[in-house]
């Protein structure tokens, strides 16, 4: 029990602090980071929920954080291949 | 026993929290990236502790590894705007 | 045994794949794609209609351990409106993207939308939905940005990192309830949720993320330069057809998640957000200088009268009054999305002929476009909410329903957001009838200004004149 | 923005994140434990692999996992919609070059080996696909401005093949009246080796050509671009 919530808390935690830098911070790679450390963090709680319980682990959960990281590296790329081209514009100017 | 190893989940937990803090707050983008690396190798060393080698092995090559590259790329052109005085410490344009 | 629920999804996918792989040929491609999306997802209304609800387990594993596809008459009814609008886009996009890089790069990226669009229609797994969403926002993205200005793709940068905020946080909803029953699927959740902190933490962060993404006021504040700087065929779809998934997937989850926990009080703050949205939305349309900028502060407008429903329908008990006001919600959402499309295609056609859209310097459209200048006007009736569009219908009823439920005071909201609606439009319309209108031709280029016309139309008089069919096709009584 | 906004943002996220723990906390204490492990558990004999993580992405939920491979597609299309890509990096002095000649074979036989381990041991299309690519970030750090990829025609097909395969697999099973991606028993070990063998192709080369960031340009040996 206080494993679980040491580490599903921790998650939580992760995914109120990429909020925070997320509204405090104007950089687009500081959002883009802060959007992954708060996708890490829900992930995260995933994978404590996932253990608790029986052994071995809940493979469903699993499962989700193997497609939610394939997302948010693809969101990811997106987001900074558009920041680029907003820089490769302002340089050109 | 149980002690002892709720004192290394304890570690496992606050390391995590510490590098994640670090990417979050550090102002030179190469670094915030280097501390954003880091995290998700770590993290992938706590999802191995909690039973899931499947996704720790995809964090450390997918999130951490081309997530972490794609961003090193970002940051190695915000670091050379910011010296050639494009923009200032906020990646705002000047 | 052709499972028409996978088709719907899996077609325009396969459309997608095909007008990648074939640069050649992507206009021929997509024109076949097109029709062959749309047919399948009419086939889902039509087999809706005639046996009602459909269940399909892709793997064959069923609820809990797989995930399912369903389709009832609220899905069938936004699903059928999809594919007329789309189809209509489609056509207006092959003589919009004649020629060059452009129409490379829209055609898959508007196939993977449609069949984003079908999936989250048809979804009945909250982690499904999660995935629904990010592939019809990245998307939505890419396409909004296809015109590669700065501020389009500023605006759809923004529009993406709000997004991501937006899905993360519904993502963190999914999870608690996960953690806390069990199950992801979205009858089983909703019979399984008890009132208690998870279930409201999970309501907030659910609707919360979806509201970042409907732009429901305040949240709404990406919208506006996003919609207005994409392409004319892409600001069509992201008004009338994605933004409106977000919302749907807010009154799917009120009523099949959280139907037993929503208190007077929450639904009585989505009423009160839809209110302010009505009126600011409304505003700014008025005030705003260009014509797309219009359009889109309308949908502001149009996605808060959806949001008035919510208190109502939550004061209502089960039986034809609340029927009635659910099917006039899925009226008043479809007769916004053929007219915000028709309008957003024609204002692309005034834009294209006239160089700019600025709305106190269309004089004489009317003269150059008359096709243009009667699809805006047509549309027109529908925003306003004259008769005898759908959204005329959907007002009155939702004016009853307030009156029946003892809650007079959205029917301010109503009148005001209905004057505001009637000064912006004819404002446009008296700016481009400003010289003696004498058409040589109504028609000058077929391909782009038909399907603007035909979605106007619909929005105007067709969805009006044939409302019973909606109450058939959602399986309730038809209205008195 | 100003110090006190910051401030107050701060101040209310710390509210927000203690709500969220004693939400957390409920949740846990409500919880009958997890119910959907043992149902997983119990129907792998069934599902063909080995690897519970497999079976669920392959099998349970499939269908979720093509819309994700579609997600990643997206992206790639977003990417290439922006423009051609950048010039790459300068090429590799000869200690690199040797260095970057020896990893990268390495990799793509790591690559295939965890995704033949996926069946039964931690691996798969993700993480194999994920070696691939970051073949092709190393290539093109030493100096290989696309990665290691051939022309923009052949990156068109490769990129598409993991999600045709899966979808086509998908309407073969509903056509031959099982059902949309149901396996039929005894072929799925197959069925999910086959389209996990084209996703991993189609996920490494789509994460390589988002890390070239842009269009590939044209290169003389292509021959005519389409």
């Amino acid at each position: 029990m206080t494993a679980h919530l040491l580490y599903g808390g921790a998650g939580i935690l992760l995914f109120v602090l990429g909020v925070w830098s997320f509204l405090v911070h104007e950089a687009l790679l500081r959002k883009v980071i802060a959007l992954n450390v708060m996708g890490s963090g829900v992930f995260h709680l995933l994978i404590a929920i996932a253990e608790r319980g029986s052994l071995p682990p809940d493979p469903v959960p699993h499962a989700l954080v193997l497609t939610g990281i394939v997302v948010a590296v693809s969101a990811t790329a997106l987001a900074l291949a558009m920041g680029r081209r907003l820089e490769d514009e302002d340089d050109a100017r | 026993m149980t002690v002892l190893l709720l004192l290394f989940d304890l570690v496992l937990v606050s390391t995590l929290l510490v590098l994640a803090i670090a990417a979050l707050t550090s102002p030179e983008p190469r670094r915030a990236v280097m501390f954003f690396i880091a995290f998700g190798l770590w993290l992938a060393l706590v999802w191995a502790r909690l039973g899931a080698p499947d996704v720790a092995l995809a964090e450390a090559a997918i999130g951490a590894g081309l997530g972490g590259a794609l961003m090193l790329a970002a940051a190695r052109r915000a670091a050379r705007r910011q010296r050639e005085g494009k923009v200032d410490r906020d990646g705002e344009a000047t | 045994m052709l499972d028409s629920l996978a088709l719907a999804v899996t077609v325009p996918l396969l459309a997608a794949l095909l007008v990648t792989a074939l640069p050649g040929r992507v206009q021929t491609l997509g024109v076949i794609g097109a029709i062959a999306t749309a047919l399948v997802s009419l086939q889902v209304t039509v087999q809706v209609w005639q046996h009602g609800s459909l269940r399909s387990d892709p793997g064959g594993w069923g609820a809990p351990l797989g995930l399912a596809l369903e389709a009832d008459g609220l899905s069938a009814a936004l699903l059928a409106m999809a594919a007329l609008v789309a189809l209509a886009i489609s056509i207006y996009a092959t003589g919009y993207f004649r020629e060059g890089e452009r129409r490379l790069h829209f055609w898959p990226l508007w196939f993977l939308l449609w069949s984003a669009l079908n999936a989250l229609l048809l979804a009945a797994d909250l982690f499904n939905l999660y995935v629904t969403l990010e592939l019809l926002g990245l998307t939505a993205v890419a396409l909004g940005a296809l015109t590669g200005q700065r501020e389009a793709v500023a605006a759809n940068l923004r529009y993406l990192l709000v997004g991501l905020l937006g899905s993360m946080t519904y993502l963190l909803g999914v999870v608690l309830l996960y953690a806390a029953y069990g199950t992801l699927d979205i009858a089983l959740t909703g019979a399984a949720i008890r009132p208690g902190p998870v279930a409201s933490a999970a309501l907030v962060l659910m609707t919360g993320g979806l509201a970042l993404k409907a732009a429901i006021f305040p949240l709404h504040f990406w919208l506006p330069p996003a919609h207005a700087n994409a392409p004319a065929p892409v600001s069509a779809v992201l008004s009338a057809l994605v933004v409106k998934a977000a919302f749907y997937l807010i009154l799917r989850l009120w009523l099949d998640v959280f139907g037993t926990i929503v208190t007077p009080a929450a639904a009585g703050l989505l009423g009160l957000l839809g209110a302010a949205a009505v009126i600011w939305g409304s505003w700014r349309a008025l005030r705003a200088e260009r014509l797309k900028l219009l359009a889109a502060y309308s949908t502001l407008a149009q996605i808060g009268y959806l949001c008035l429903f919510f208190p109502l329908l939550q004061a209502t008990p089960e039986g034809p009054a609340r029927d009635d006001l659910l099917a006039a919600l899925v009226l008043m959402a479809i007769s916004h999305g053929f007219a915000k499309a028709g309008l957003f295609l024609a204002a692309g056609l005034v834009q294209h002929s006239a160089g700019h859209d600025r709305i106190d310097e269309l004089g004489g459209t009317a003269q150059h476009l008359p096709a243009a200048t009667f699809s805006i006007a047509l549309a027109g009736t529908a925003l306003i909410g004259l008769p005898p569009s759908g959204s005329f219908i959907g007002k009155w009823i939702l004016m009853t329903g307030a009156i029946e439920t003892g809650q007079w005071w959205w029917i301010l909201v109503i009148l005001i957001g209905t004057l505001l609606a009637a000064a912006y439009m004819f404002r446009v319309l008296s700016r481009a009838f400003n010289e003696a209108p004498t058409p040589r031709r109504f028609v000058t280029q077929a391909s782009t200004e038909v399907p603007a016309l035909l979605l106007a139309l619909t929005s105007a008089v067709v969805l009006g004149l044939g409302a019973q069919l909606l109450w058939r096709l959602m399986g309730f009584g038809v209205v008195a | 923005m100003n110090r006190p906004a910051k401030l107050m943002i701060g101040l209310l996220l710390c509210l927000f994140a203690l709500v969220l723990l004693w939400v957390f906390h409920a949740a846990l204490m409500q919880s009958p434990g997890a119910r959907l492990a043992d149902l997983a558990m119990d129907s792998l004999p069934l599902s063909g692999v080995k690897n519970p993580v497999t079976a669920v992405l392959l099998s349970y939920r499939a269908y979720d996992t093509l819309l994700e491979l579609a997600v990643l597609l997206a992206a790639l299309l977003g990417i290439w919609s922006l423009g051609a890509a950048t010039p790459g990096f300068q090429p590799a002095g000869a200690a690199l070059a040797a260095m970057v000649s020896w990893v990268v074979p390495l990799l793509i036989l790591t690559g295939g080996y965890l995704l033949w381990v996926g069946g039964y041991a931690p691996g798969g299309a993700f993480q194999a696909g994920a070696l691939l690519g970051s073949a092709g970030v190393l290539l093109r750090l030493a100096g290989d401005e696309r990665a290691g990829l051939p022309s923009e025609r052949a990156q068109r097909r490769l990129v598409v093949a993991g999600i045709a395969v899966f979808a086509l697999v998908g309407l073969g099973t509903m056509v031959a009246g099982i059902g949309f991606l149901t396996y039929p028993p005894g072929w799925s070990k197959w069925l999910i080796l086959l389209i996990e063998t084209a996703a991993t192709v189609s996920i490494g080369v789509t994460l390589a050509a988002a890390y070239a960031g842009g269009k590939p340009r044209s290169r003389a040996s292509d021959g005519a671009t389409p």
